[in-house]
């Protein structure tokens, strides 16, 4: 594994960089509420999407790292990357978990309708429950080991099924386009807007990492406390 | 000693359920008939030990090399209860690449389940099921036989030949690890005797058998 | 090489063996079918939704939910008293343990999906014959991939004791494909269409049998150790 | 007779300690009913049916499957060691058992149909207020039947090894009925016609209800001999 | 001779699986302080006996008369894996309206389980489900104990401190019958010795343990 003190620089570095990415969060909003224009159609409803696109980029970034970091694991079998793996997963779950909730509360005003099953959606929604596929089996297996290459495989097998998924959803939609679903695309912005968001989503990106350094440093901790204790016992 | 390279060789082997150290540290040598009677007490790490050597574990730590045809009883019967005891012993007999048909009635004579080998596993009692078992380890005449107390269920007749037969198998050739809370079975067969305590194999004890 | 198939085969052999025996998977599965072709049945509204409408998808909701019910029991049968371990002390490559009880699963949910397709056929008052060569490839293509994957899966969730919740927590994500694909050709061919007019869905589920077919056999041995 | 109720209680809360042993069986039951919301809504035919036209059918599909596996495990848990053995040495009155595994079964399926329902709310855009008492009604009067009947059938097949196979056929005339009420009356709700004037089908579960779950304690104690 | 009445009564037990009858007309009559011991060959029909005398397996024919409260030990564990020691032990404590909240403490230590009443029974070694078994049966002070091979899988002092145990309780009125494949073990505190053969009981011989 590592050592004690590593992992709490590690842990300290961690909240270090957090820190810095709320301050950043913050400055966004503050641009995002104050300085930057009402988008015409949307009204402030349109804010909401300087939280839903930063978070829905971090929660599947977070998804595609655990997916690399199991094959990465299946290959040089360290442990710690798959707590990295776990770390990552936790993490993205959090953001999908706001972008979930921000995404319906803006579609509800847009679209007229809480839901939609458009491809982008439909396929986030599976990605999502996938990860918390991961999360019980992590939950329910005691051994390290098995929770450990169990939870890679799943984790390999969610990163083929994504675009697959996304496919088949766009082929179901193509037969017959609902008319009143607008499918939400990048509208082209203006200036302000554009970068307001991109700066929304370099802040989330920032945030993703100090998050998963964290929680990974923490997991870490507990190992090496258990471990510990085990070996008084 | 004519035997010279071991058959089985493990070395720092370590093991450990979620946090729990099970074993530390345990390294082994066995050669062609020798036998190594295991003992400790309930949670020792015997059947983990025994599991991590059949490579049904993987070892936290540490390597097992292992040269020859393995056999294994374990605290499961490792049969299928809706097959018949024939049908069970067919089925693994084909994986192993066991082609002589006479073996499995053989086998079922030998341990005494002659009458019922059509019958299903299902249906038998504990000492009918712990005969198949060792009639399945014996299967493919193996080099190395992993035991983890063979001896429970069998009435005293089924314990009395099961101890002649180990005998006979290591004067054969074969090498044996045998987990028992009753070692004293065992004397006149075994060659050493190995204690688990604490995770860590004590030092071994000659025994009644005689090293080939 | 002939080895490894006879291997694939004995476990395949053994798996059908035992539950032409007890039976218990492909009842319970021909049950469920039922009940679901009945539910979806009634379920609909007469004056609003004519039955061969939604007949695709009972199809395929039942195939689906039917043959996930065998499934489970697939690798219950190894774990109940630790067999596979015995399978992998005899040192044949696990790949085929993979190909076993693929072929093992793949016969079951067939057998289950060939006596459904009657019953579905009867219910839902559709003629077939013109099309049943279409439908049935259709059907095997969806099947393997179906199957591959919870070859795969069951053998993990069985360590779990939690094994009923989370094979179908973790199968279903990956059934999207195979199942809208399925449920989309089956629906023009009831139509009348012909096949060559949806390639589309026709790629979408060969590239997804080929991907997942290949993954879990790679994967397979990894799933085995404990 | 409050020993009764708390030997009663004991048993159920056992199974439901066993099954929400890991704190994310919720999130698991939930995971499982959006998905097979979603995998029915993707196995209609988009052209031809109307989403709120299969919902009825999606719902009670859900809670079907969700009643099959909470049933198939809860006397897996009996089975596993042959613990029911050791609850029949307590000597406690052999009903006393049948309304734990009841109670606890009811508990499991209901969870399930209490997340799935606000989720096929939302995935099917349907509006329920106005009528959510009456289905909420409905679904409670289906469930108890279906749980009842799949609580004595799931120990059979426990106890007598040799009727595996006729059980699940067993059961399915018996789940048809309410399931079927079921569903009719949900899809009636749906179109916003009042309860009332279903009375015919409520009269039928209710009876149902009544005949079984009495049938079904009376029945239990018998087959739990071997 | 103090206890007069039998504690536990059976009169011309018969029980065939299918076609296969296993008992034959087996009677006895067993009294406050009185232990028999019960041997046989492999599928002779101890276990099948046992459960018919606990009332799990109903006799094709003839009865039996329990008047007390029974414990019980079998091949199966009869616990939850997914639940600790301590849960499974508590879940029996409130169906046998056990109320003493001491009680289940008191036995884990007495089985040397102490350190381990809260992992789950499924991460337990053969010998600790074992003693869990024995605890759980120990659990409500029964006054007829009936005990399939108790000792198996138990260490060398488990099943001393077992022995031992049996014979205080045996003194202390409780009366039992144990099935074993190894009487010697038991032959200080056994009362009667019972051996089945073909179905059927043959005569009872007397035990090292006095009757009191
Ligand atoms: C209902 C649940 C919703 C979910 C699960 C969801 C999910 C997502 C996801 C996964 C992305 C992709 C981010 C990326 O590609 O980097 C995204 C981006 C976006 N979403 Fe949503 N969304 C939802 C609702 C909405 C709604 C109601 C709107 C309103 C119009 C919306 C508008 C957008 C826009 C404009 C983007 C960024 C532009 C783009 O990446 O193409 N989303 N959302
Ligand atoms: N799957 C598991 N998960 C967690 N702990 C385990 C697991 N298997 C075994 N253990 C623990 O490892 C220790 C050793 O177990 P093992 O079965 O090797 O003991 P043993 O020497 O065989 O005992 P016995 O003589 O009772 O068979 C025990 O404390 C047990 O609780
Ligand atoms: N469920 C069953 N179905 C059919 N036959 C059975 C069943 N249970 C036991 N038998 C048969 O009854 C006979 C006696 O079984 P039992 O388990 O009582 O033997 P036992 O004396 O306990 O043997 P052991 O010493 O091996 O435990 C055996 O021949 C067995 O095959
Ligand atoms: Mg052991
Ligand atoms: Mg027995």
């Amino acid at each position: 594994m590592m050592t004690m003190d590593r992992a709490e620089r590690m842990a300290r570095v961690g909240g270090a960089i957090t820190l810095l990415a709320l301050v950043g969060v913050i400055g966004v909003y503050v641009r995002a509420l104050a300085f930057t224009p009402v988008e015409r159609f949307q009204g402030l409803a349109q804010k909401i999407y300087y939280v839903h696109v930063p978070n829905a980029w971090a929660a599947l970034l977070a998804f595609v790292v655990t997916g690399l970091l199991s094959i990465l694991y299946l290959w040089l079998k360290d442990r710690r990357i798959d707590l990295a793996a776990a770390a990552s997963a936790e993490v993205g779950m959090a953001f999908a978990v706001v972008m979930m909730t921000t995404g319906p509360i803006w579609g509800k005003p847009i679209w007229g309708t809480w839901w939609t099953w458009d491809a982008r959606l439909t396929s986030t929604l599976f990605l999502f429950l996938l990860f918390v596929g991961y999360l019980v089996l992590r939950g329910v297996m005691t051994d390290p080991g098995v929770r450990g290459r169990f939870c890679a495989v799943i984790g390999i097998m969610a990163l083929v099924l994504v675009p697959f998924i996304h496919m088949t959803v766009y082929l179901f939609r193509t037969l017959h386009p609902q008319p009143i679903l607008l499918k939400p695309s990048a509208p082209s912005l203006p200036g302000a807007m554009l970068v307001t968001l991109l700066t929304s989503i370099f802040v989330f990106t920032v945030l993703y990492v100090g998050f998963t350094t964290q929680r990974y440093a923490l997991a870490v901790m507990r190992e090496l406390r258990a471990e510990e204790a085990a070996n008084a016992a | 000693m004519i035997s010279t390279d071991p058959v089985l060789r493990a070395e720092k082997l370590s093991r450990s359920f979620g946090y729990r150290p099970v074993l530390r540290d345990v390294s082994l040598e066995l050669r062609r008939s020798q036998m190594l009677v295991l003992v400790g007490a309930n949670g020792a790490g015997k059947t983990t030990l025994l599991r991590v050597l059949a490579g049904l574990l993987r070892p936290t730590s540490g390597t097992v090399e292992c040269s020859v045809r393995v056999g294994a009883v374990t605290h499961d019967s490792m049969l299928y209860p809706a097959l018949t005891a024939r049908e069970n012993l067919r089925f693994f007999a084909r994986l192993l690449n066991v082609n002589d048909p006479e073996r499995i009635d053989e086998l079922l004579e030998l341990l005494g389940l002659g009458t019922r080998g059509d019958d299903r596993v299902q249906t038998f009692s504990r000492g009918m099921v712990q005969r198949l078992t060792i009639a399945r380890a014996l299967l493919h005449r193996p080099q190395l036989l992993l035991l983890d107390e063979p001896l429970t269920g069998l009435d005293a007749s089924g314990r009395w030949e099961l101890v002649e037969r180990l005998g006979t198998l290591r004067a054969d050739g074969a090498a044996m690890v045998v987990v028992t809370h009753q070692p004293e079975a065992l004397h006149d067969v075994g060659t050493h005797l190995g204690r688990l305590d604490g995770g860590r194999l004590l030092a071994l004890e000659p025994m009644g058998g005689v090293d080939a | 090489m002939r080895e490894y198939l006879r291997y694939a085969l004995t476990i395949a052999l053994k798996d059908l063996a035992i539950e032409w025996r007890t039976k218990t998977a492909f009842a319970s599965g021909l049950a469920f079918a039922i009940l679901v072709l009945a539910v979806l049945f009634f379920s609909r509204d007469p004056t609003a939704v004519a039955s061969r409408d939604i007949a695709p998808g009972a199809l395929w909701v039942t195939f689906t939910f039917a043959a996930m019910l065998g499934l489970n029991r697939a690798f219950f049968l190894e774990s109940e008293e630790r067999a596979l371990d015995a399978v992998l002390l005899t040192g044949i490559p696990r790949s085929a343990i993979f190909w076993g009880k693929f072929l093992g699963n793949l016969a079951f949910v067939g057998a289950i999906e060939a006596v459904s397709l009657p019953l579905f056929v009867l219910f839902y008052d559709i003629v077939v014959w013109p099309y049943l060569p279409s439908l049935v490839l259709v059907i095997a293509m969806a099947t393997v991939a179906f199957v591959a994957i919870g070859t795969i899966l069951s053998a993990m969730v069985v360590r779990t004791r939690y094994a009923e919740l989370m094979l179908p927590l973790l199968l279903l994500p990956f059934l999207v494909p195979p199942l809208v694909g399925g449920v989309q050709l089956t629906a023009r061919l009831l139509d009348g269409r012909p096949l060559s007019d949806y390639l589309g869905w026709l790629r979408l589920i060969g590239a997804f049998d080929l991907a997942f077919v290949t993954l879990a056999a790679v994967l397979f041995g990894v799933v085995l150790d404990e």
